[in-house]
């Protein structure tokens, strides 16, 4: 059963799925109940499952994380959803030192199967804090999980697989690409979908590697399409934490380049980690030191200034010169 | 089970009622002029032009969001006008009543709705701060102000306070209730103004707290009271009684204005689906700005010369508005690496001088990412 | 400025005086045999001992640190001997009595402050989370729990409930009352049990809260109390009422336990640089262990064989607690990995085996690190 | 003027030298006064500034960030003390979405000169959350200096120079080191001092880099020291944002080997950047990818094991001879 699907509409679905498929499923947050979420990700789930399981809260990121903590210890499966990416951080102390610690602190005896939900990124046009790549953040944290989509295939099972990990993941939705649209197969059994711990070879190519993740994807594959000297591999990560190097490895083995992208600021960012480490692994594959095409290291921008701000066609395709001209 | 909790229905202090009969309250008596009535009521006009003028130029596409102050005039108006040149107003973002006030024009207050600034004016030269996105924070910066002029011998006679700005949802937030008791265990000359809008975004106030809002205060340590949000005197008569309260260093106060949001959260936003329209039409009844009219009216203190005058002002203000917006220069790309730090920074400053080469890559190959 | 902080002195509720004469209290009737109360005059020895028996450990190099309940006997034990076995308690990480209460072995209970394990006990085994060190981050998680309670449909007759334990210290945290808060809007089963002890490490209650801390309740719409911290029976009478109500599906209660901590924070700090040692002498006057041993003694229900008895378990616990802390084995290097996720892990599995490796390198070569 | 001074007593003279020059600068944070803070820091200050200028404050640490924000604006000059680096979390809204974005939000307008002061780093032993090395999440933050010290000399002039500063600073201290003592020159005059800005050239040699500060500055030299096969330039980093990238590349590009070292976990610790930053501009010169000898990516083991978690001259010479095996 295939249904054309937004990338919101199928998060959508997917919540729905493990709402019915296990009743421990809870939904929390701000506004996400009667009004289904400031992106209507949640939207009609208060109205299916009542106001127990489809929680508006009160305005506290750190409540939120904190008591949906303490509903997990208790054995429900909260998904909870910061409202925008610039809101998380009153969250982060129980996020980094509770949610991701418990278990090991535990020495196992306790799970806190706990989803964050953080619609990501930039390019809305919105006022400041509505527009942060905060991933860097989560991926230096052990202990926890992070997961992002580019398409509504993923959007759809990747939420579902988040909620049944018995670790605590993070779910970032890249904002906006919330409204692409594609077809999904809901029909595949659970078990069958793609795991979200695998990368996907989103293109294949042979000349370079493009690698991007989330909202950055859409750009790597048209980098490639526009990319008539070369041939772009284009990987999306989708696995932020831990992230699947074999099949970046692999790929930059054959390709011998490896330029990425992401709207995260450029130091520390999540590309640091990766040119680290597959340069480490790949030393004598590599024909150019890998090239990172990112945002620059500014608090983001007035959005009048995004469009310069935020890695665009043109500076992944001048980062893919970078990389061809050593 | 001894219940600490009162649940008697709370006082609300009002001075105006919604019919324009000026009642006074014992505790806050108010000398006011006819003049000074008068001067309100227009704040009170014009405030809402500039904010409809907004609406409308956000529909328009010259603005990316809005949030409109509808409804929310009179706790602003009066709230600001108890503020002296030697204080400072913490505001949240929704304040345009307040930054009127202060002085604010137009122009700088909607550059950070169109997206050129993520501030838009000096806050040292108007003494009032940046509006503040992220829930509660500024409650603390605030507080901390407060501690500030505390320790600068600036409490007494002829002494400063601070104002801080937040909605009813932000009494939710831990930095709200970590600056309540930072102000309270310092004693700090801090008036924290509570505009109980009835809705966070689409959560109504019972979300938030089971208790009505200004009672927190008593928790902490410190006097709160409910002032009816659309009576512009009582705003004005109880806001002048906290600041002077804390000017003369006896510590904060919580005021919580009970008021409404007569519009959506923000131009993003459809109330529709979380509120019933009868709610609105019962405050419309209790509009902030028809009471102050009437009791003008009513007792021949405005004819209608001055009520036109003020409508033509409204008319020119919302003119010059538009005009100012539309002219707000969009910034160059190369301020992504203005202020980033005081002190020089030669990463910053390698990241600014590649990304002008790369864009003067461009130059000459016609289009910018003319590829 | 009318003022709606009660400036009067809070009341304390006590049922047995310092003296030991049980006086009651009209609003917790406590029906409680002489059995009974030689039951938590036990606990209160034997937890006492367990602590001192610490403090030696550490001191002789055995535990990394301690933090020392001498003085909150009776908040601990008479709060947690209110628990049933549906109840699920919350501590931060002085709360020993309450592990005592809940069944946790002393090696369980010393393997965090030996440095062996992060936890130490199965929370679900015995109702009781782990230790939470970050101040105030527990409140949370009880509030989170109450309402996992609520919506198991686990309220009314037979219900369960929840005890949040924390400092006067925690009550200025945003997130106890971010915990306060959400737990009154969703009227959650929860009962907060503040013990304070007039002290955050060096800083006086004062510094933390200009208004008795039990206050804070009625500004979140839920009833708050102060119970004398250093009388088991009222602490034991206060608390069972409030969980009694909270899993009546009444919601949530504050209880200010008011006791003093007679000892240093922790074995790493040095009390005598800030506080005065007159202050320890008056609160030994108010001993927890103290009166219920004149009760006994004054009405005749205890004699001196059951005192020595009490006193014999006391010494061969305090050996049991010697003797286990020394036996706690040292955990194998490679469990640094163990348990950072419960899902398979390549990135973890990979590290694991390079150190495992890197570990076989030094076999053989002598001692490890003898490079 | 030389006096032989431990870390911890040389900050504590840095401190008082700067409230000497400068009315406006404040102490703050949890037992800073009469206790003199935990590690006594702060000792003596509060009996000779008194309570208004050095602050007991409330425990909440957003609370103890926002407030000191707030004084800042007023034109005060606030040192916070986070008691422990695992406590720093509550204050990440308050530092991340406020301090570090406030000048720039403000174009330039509001200046925030705040110092944090966070003793960081495990090896002393201590229960959890009291051993973290949260230096990752600054560096990824822009709008935010971030410096440590590994040396008496360091600390005293240091703590006056993030005094100085007009930008916040996150100041870490290596809490295991703050008893190790050595003679600081306190006559010099403030504008002499060695920026901090620079790193510095702890012991020059010839055959590889050795990156490393805080903690790990004495791990490193007793590295350089052992190794009697290779001749080891040691740099300190001292700030660690923004990164001294010309001096450290001159290095590598004279070496052709980088190893560093640090506390903080592997994945998107400092080193991340650097190892990348540093692949990049010297791609033609390096013979071995970047090797990082760090914590492994696991959340800060019980004390029992942390000899084992934290990177040790063992595993700093192990690192060094895998630089060499390529
Ligand atoms: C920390 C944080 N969380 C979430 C948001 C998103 N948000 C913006 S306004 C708002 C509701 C605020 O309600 P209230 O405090 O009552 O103020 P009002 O908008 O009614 O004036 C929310 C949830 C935010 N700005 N900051
Ligand atoms: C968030 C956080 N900040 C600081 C600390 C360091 N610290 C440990 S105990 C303590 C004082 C706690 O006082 P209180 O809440 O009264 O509890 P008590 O120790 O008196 O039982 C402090 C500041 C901490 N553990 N967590
Ligand atoms: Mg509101
Ligand atoms: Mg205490």
């Amino acid at each position: 059963m295939t249904s054309k699907l937004t990338i919101s509409k199928a998060i959508n679905a997917g919540l729905r799925a493990a709402m019915e498929h296990d009743p421990k499923v809870l939904v929390m947050g701000e506004d996400v109940g009667r009004l289904g979420g400031v992106f209507r990700v949640t939207d009609g789930l208060h109205k299916d499952f009542g106001a127990d399981r489809v929680i508006d809260t009160p305005l506290a990121e750190s409540g939120i994380v904190g008591t949906a903590i303490g509903m997990a210890l208790r054995g429900y499966r909260p998904v909870v959803e910061i409202q925008f990416d610039g809101f998380f951080f009153p969250a982060t102390n129980q996020t980094f030192t509770q949610l991701a610690k418990m278990r090991r602190r535990s020495a196992g005896k306790l799970s806190v199967p706990l989803v964050i939900r953080i619609p990501y990124g930039g390019g809305i046009g919105a006022v400041e804090h509505h527009s942060e790549s905060p991933e860097a953040y989560f991926t230096h944290t052990p202990g926890l999980r992070v997961m992002t989509i580019a398409n509504p295939e993923d959007a759809y099972w990747g939420i579902q697989q988040a909620i049944r990990s018995e670790d605590p993941v993070i779910f970032l939705e890249p904002k906006r690409r919330y409204y692409e649209k594609a077809e999904v197969d809901t029909g595949t059994a659970f078990d069958d979908a793609l795991s979200m711990g695998a990368a996907r070879i989103a293109r294949p190519g042979t000349d370079a590697t493009l690698l991007a993740y989330g909202p950055m994807i859409k750009t790597a594959l048209q980098a490639a399409e526009a990319d008539t000297d070369h041939s772009l591999e284009v990987i999306d990560l989708r696995s932020l934490a831990p992230v699947d190097y074999p099949t970046i490895v692999e790929s930059v083995k054959r390709t011998g380049r490896l330029v990425l992208t992401h709207e995260a600021t450029l130091t520390g960012g999540p590309g640091a980690e990766i040119a680290a480490r597959v340069t480490e692994e790949c030393f004598y594959h590599l024909e150019s030191p890998v090239i990172r095409v990112t945002a620059f290291d500014t608090p983001y921008p007035q959005s009048r200034l995004e469009e310069h701000y935020l890695p665009d066609l043109d500076r992944v395709l001048d980062g893919v010169d970078r990389a061809f001209a050593y | 089970m001894s219940d600490t909790t009162a649940h008697e229905e709370p006082e609300l202090i009002q001075l105006l009622t919604p019919e324009g009969e000026l009642t006074g309250h014992p505790d806050y008596p108010l000398e006011i002029s006819a003049d000074e009535v008068r001067a309100l009521y227009r704040d009170l006009v014009l405030v809402r032009r500039v904010d409809s003028e907004a609406v409308s130029l956000q529909r328009q596409g010259e603005l990316g969001l809005w949030a409109s102050l509808l409804g929310q005039e009179a706790a602003q108006i009066g709230s600001a006008r108890a503020l002296t040149d030697r204080d400072m107003a913490f505001p949240s973002y929704r304040e345009h009543g307040v930054a009127w006030c202060r002085g604010i024009e137009p122009e700088e207050l909607l550059g950070m709705f169109r997206g050129v600034t993520n501030g838009g004016w000096d806050p040292h030269e108007h003494g009032l701060h940046l509006y503040t996105i992220v829930i509660g924070s500024q409650a603390l910066h605030a507080t901390g102000y407060a501690m500030g002029i505390q320790r600068d011998g600036a409490v007494g006679e002829d002494g400063s306070a601070v104002i801080a700005y937040f909605g009813d949802g932000a009494t939710s937030q831990g930095d709200t209730n970590e600056a309540f008791n930072f102000a309270a265990v310092d004693n700090a000359p801090v008036v924290f103004f509570c505009q109980n809008n009835q809705w966070a975004i689409s959560e109504p106030q019972g979300r938030q707290s089971r208790a009505p809002i200004y009672r927190r205060a008593a928790g902490y340590g410190f006097p709160g009271m409910r002032v009816d949000g659309n009576d512009v005197l009582a705003c004005l008569a109880v806001t002048r009684a906290a600041l002077t309260n804390a000017r003369e260093g006896n510590g904060p106060t919580l005021v919580e204005a009970f008021t409404y949001r007569m519009g959506a959260h923000t131009t993003n936003d459809d109330p529709s689906r979380y509120r019933a329209s009868a709610e609105l039409d019962e405050w419309k009844a209790k509009d902030p700005i028809l009471r102050v009219r009437r009791y003008l009216e009513n007792n021949g203190l405005a004819d209608d010369a001055f009520f036109a005058s003020v409508d033509e002002e409204a008319e020119r203000i919302g003119e010059q508005v538009r005009t100012q917006c539309r002219a707000l220069p969009d910034p160059e790309p190369l301020e992504i690496f203005d202020e980033v730090y005081a002190e020089p920074n030669v990463h910053i400053d390698q990241q600014r001088s590649e990304f002008a080469e790369y864009l003067a890559s461009f130059e000459g190959a016609g289009a910018e990412g003319g590829r």
